[in-house]
């Protein structure tokens, strides 16, 4: 079989934007999350609402924001609120359809850290932290999750539970009183897992073109269950990672841009 | 309110020891402000923001705080604050307290502390561990009506907040536009206002409904062209991403970082120096 | 968010029983709305309004109204609310319970709401009865770092919320400009939204921090010029304040109040019947 | 004694005025109180800050509302902010020097009704209610009361405690924890009440010229104490008579011109 024609990174960012269904009012975390997001709404979502925590509410960049709060984002969005009301009015108050978060660790029920690698007292590596994520997590009817898979980000142990998936799974997070859904999606670099619709737990349920079951499971640090009916990732259409291409390309050109200031 | 050089603002109103937030949600966040703290070699203060960025993780670096409140601190889109993991993974150039927050909690605490309330409430949330993260002091409560579990989040209450903004008037009214965070809540929960502006303006050209901070809430204000940067601020100039990508590498170690701050910060005289030695202003 | 008839919005939004609050301080209050809900006869309805203001002396003179939710129910630099204080003096025409709060604790209870809270917080203050008046149902709370006195008020969370704004979009989107009141927070909480705009654009001429309420959060818009009259619209035409004030003469009785509502709300077909009825409109 | 050449009315607006310093932020209640605030700002106090619960602040109206919310007061404003605001960060927060008030009903401590007279389940009056009231009284630093002087509204007894003024005396409400200092002067139309500085009673300490410390006893509902000094109110002065008239005068015209719709 001759190499794909995209990369793994490509696969798993147009798989992601696929899940959004248009019109969904959508919660973005930054990196992975916003271009999926950005995607699915210059491909087949064009009426997809994107709200980044800096307060800007069906924003509508054309070039992907490197921070959460660049200014073209509030330049194109249909109305900016303070943070305080972003949390509160939007979010809490359980106006989000979807959320879409990223982290350093998820375990096999879609908890997720991203805070630190070792004890929090004295950690080895020092995350960035919370962020919006425990909110997100906790509000939004449905989460995604987009990460890189590896024995190291999928481990069967979170260091810190920053935000919840299942909690310990079963009807855990139900009983705990979490409003939202749970992750329903966790699309990573080999396809896309599932939380069980019992157990709660993580499963394989599709692969990308060329990947193995089998490597999969070496990159998850847990004994990796894979669904009685595995799919396949169609390949990015050619459509789809043009706009991304582009997407990437104007992005990396105004990141570029050098900035002058006149005193 | 008097409109006082950076300098003498800071030298005037920032001391040793204070707790200090420099708000503004990635943009508009007060950078002179921040390195002529540097600057003026403040110690032990309890520094405030929701996102550290570049100018916490340079306050930290330089040894200025010895607490940090906050809720994400990282290098936004880019990776890791070099310094703030130096301080928090190795105590250098010096051991830093954390309490730590997630933006909600701490949108609320800002807000509780700007309507005189000693603490906010959020609704209760389950199985999320920084509920009970070290320094965090969240408190569970109930709903007198309801019996609904809350959480409170003590209010936050700096001694000084300071904000960077586009425009001041001749009466020393301050406009706002573009991205808020929680600026306007830090600034009426603090005990004094700092700010710094891109230029003073005989009227401001507000809308209406715009963000305006009245004269008589800002304890000082500096006229900083620029002193947002290599934050933004809108309407002036946009966010300096590729300066935001190239400080994951100035601030990797700790000699480059050292130098990076004694030629750029410590050893020009304002942030207009500072402008210049990066190319960015003539 | 679907453009409808205001009739149509009315009839299949608005049913008896529900708790409803149209809202708008001073400015923007959506009298074409509650003269559509007069005419269409709804009964027992739970009125929520900060200012209950002549809108809500109508509906209670006309006998929409089991229960009154407000702070301040005069005519504001005029006098009494006539209808409204015969309904409590007097029973007529049907007893009007009453839930009384202050204007700051309502301002919570509406941010409460449409904050998914199930309470607000005040602090608490002594000495004053409206925390005892019946209906009210504040309770004390303590803070859990200082245990200082609180009070809690419990939200207001309406099935349904209607203002009225300026403009709406071609997308939906609603722009509100002036004089807010929490009217952003009654829609924030409510189940359902109803909005009447004054015109349709194409896109909103909207400054970047100006209040736009988005298409998705409003469940149907009508467009009715003039909706705010004998309040106001900014930008489009003032408060009639020699309207406030004859109003006063016109509902002091309730053989003058029945005839004037016969002659200019139940009897016209819209609120541009009304308009041309006072010779307001051509 | 020629009948003076100004008004009960005139004169108690343009004492209320002269209590406001030049600078002081100013929460102004509806009807006599904002003609007082706003003829002060045009005369001795230009830099008067006066907020309106409309969420008004900074305004400089060249007409006085008639509510609490006219456009005029939004167009003249320095900025506006929404009601949850301007309770909550400007009058808890602590940001108010002066709240300007009136009731229908005060005692001899200074509280206020304006709630109902009678009974509340059963009021033989049912007036307007709290509004902002009770939280203006307990958070400004200083409140001025406006009223006009009668047994009926100076009453020994409040058929209600809408808003507290010293509670029971004494050091009261300080103990209470009212953080604001209280009413520090009743201005009426026969002269000014000021609280004793020990028992916080009210007791006369100004008389309008040609008024009798007989004449307030009568007009008062409790045995009326009076200052060891008693103070003679200096009649208006032209300037203020002629700003006050002009604003009135303005002021009607403005709420007279009839109001035309484009439909």
């Amino acid at each position: 079989m001759s190499s794909p024609d995209y990369s793994r990174d490509e696969i798993m960012t147009v798989t992601a934007a696929r899940q959004l269904r248009n019109g969904a009012v959508c919660f973005v975390g930054i990196g992975l999350p916003s271009a999926a997001c950005n995607l699915a709404r210059m491909t087949h979502a064009p009426d997809l609402v994107l709200i980044y925590e800096s307060g800007t509410v069906g924003t509508r960049p054309v070039v992907l924001p490197l921070s959460i709060g660049d200014g073209e984002l509030a330049e194109t969005a249909t109305c900016l609120v303070s943070l305080p009301e972003i949390f509160a009015h939007y979010l809490q108050r359980g106006r989000i359809d979807v959320g879409f978060l990223g982290a350093a660790q998820i375990d096999r029920f879609g908890n997720l850290n991203s805070t630190v690698i070792g004890a929090y007292a004295h950690p080895s590596v020092r995350l960035p932290g919370a962020g919006g994520a425990p909110e997100i997590s906790t509000y939004a009817r449905e989460v995604l999750v987009v990460m890189k898979q590896s024995p190291r980000s999928f481990v069967s142990r979170l260091d810190f539970r920053t935000s919840c998936g299942y909690l310990a799974g079963g009807g855990e997070r139900r009983a705990s009183g979490c409003p939202g859904g749970g992750p329903s999606a966790v699309i990573t670099d080999f396809g896309v897992l599932r939380p069980h619709p019992e157990s709660k737990q993580l499963q394989l349920t599709a692969l990308y073109p060329g990947v193995s079951v089998a490597a999969v499971r070496a990159a998850t640090g847990w004994p990796l269950q894979v669904a009685d009916t595995l799919e396949s990732v169609p390949a990015p259409e050619p459509a789809e990672l043009a706009t991304l291409r582009d997407l990437h390309a104007r992005t990396r050109i105004a990141h570029a841009r050098p900035v002058h200031i006149n005193l | 309110m008097e409109v006082l050089p950076l300098a003498e603002a800071i030298a005037t109103h920032v001391c040793d020891g204070q707790s200090i937030a420099l708000e503004g949600f990635t943009h508009l966040i007060p950078f002179a402000a921040g390195h002529e703290i540097i600057r003026q070699q403040r110690r032990n203060l309890h520094l405030i923001r929701m996102t550290p960025d570049l100018i916490y993780d340079q306050l930290i670096g330089m040894g200025c705080a010895e607490r940090l409140t906050f809720s994400w601190g990282g290098n936004p889109g880019v990776g890791s604050l070099h310094r703030l993991r130096d301080a928090v993974e190795r105590q250098w150039p010096r051991p830093l307290a954390l309490s730590e927050f997630t933006h909600a909690q701490m949108a609320v605490a800002y807000q509780a502390g700007a309507s005189g309330l000693p603490c906010g409430l959020l609704r209760h949330y389950a199985g999320t561990d920084p509920l009970h993260a070290p320094g965090a002091s969240l408190r569970t409560m109930h709903c007198p009506f309801t019996g609904a579990d809350l959480a409170a989040v003590p209010a936050i209450t700096p001694d000084v907040t300071i904000l960077h903004a586009q425009q001041i008037d001749a009466d020393g009214n301050v406009l706002i536009r573009g991205i808020l965070g929680a600026a306007r809540e830090a600034a009426m929960a603090a005990r004094r206002v700092l700010v710094t502006v891109e230029e003073r303006v005989e009227a401001l050209p507000a809308e209406m409904n715009a963000i305006v901070l009245p004269s008589w809430v800002i304890t000082a204000a500096s006229i900083v062209p620029g002193g947002a940067y290599p934050s933004y601020a809108q309407g002036y100039y946009p966010r300096d991403n590729a300066f935001y990508r190239a400080w994951d590498e100035i601030a990797r170690d700790r000699e480059g970082f050292l130098a990076w701050m004694q030629r750029h910060v410590v050893g020009v005289r304002d942030h207009a120096g500072l402008l210049r030695a990066l190319g960015v202003a003539a």
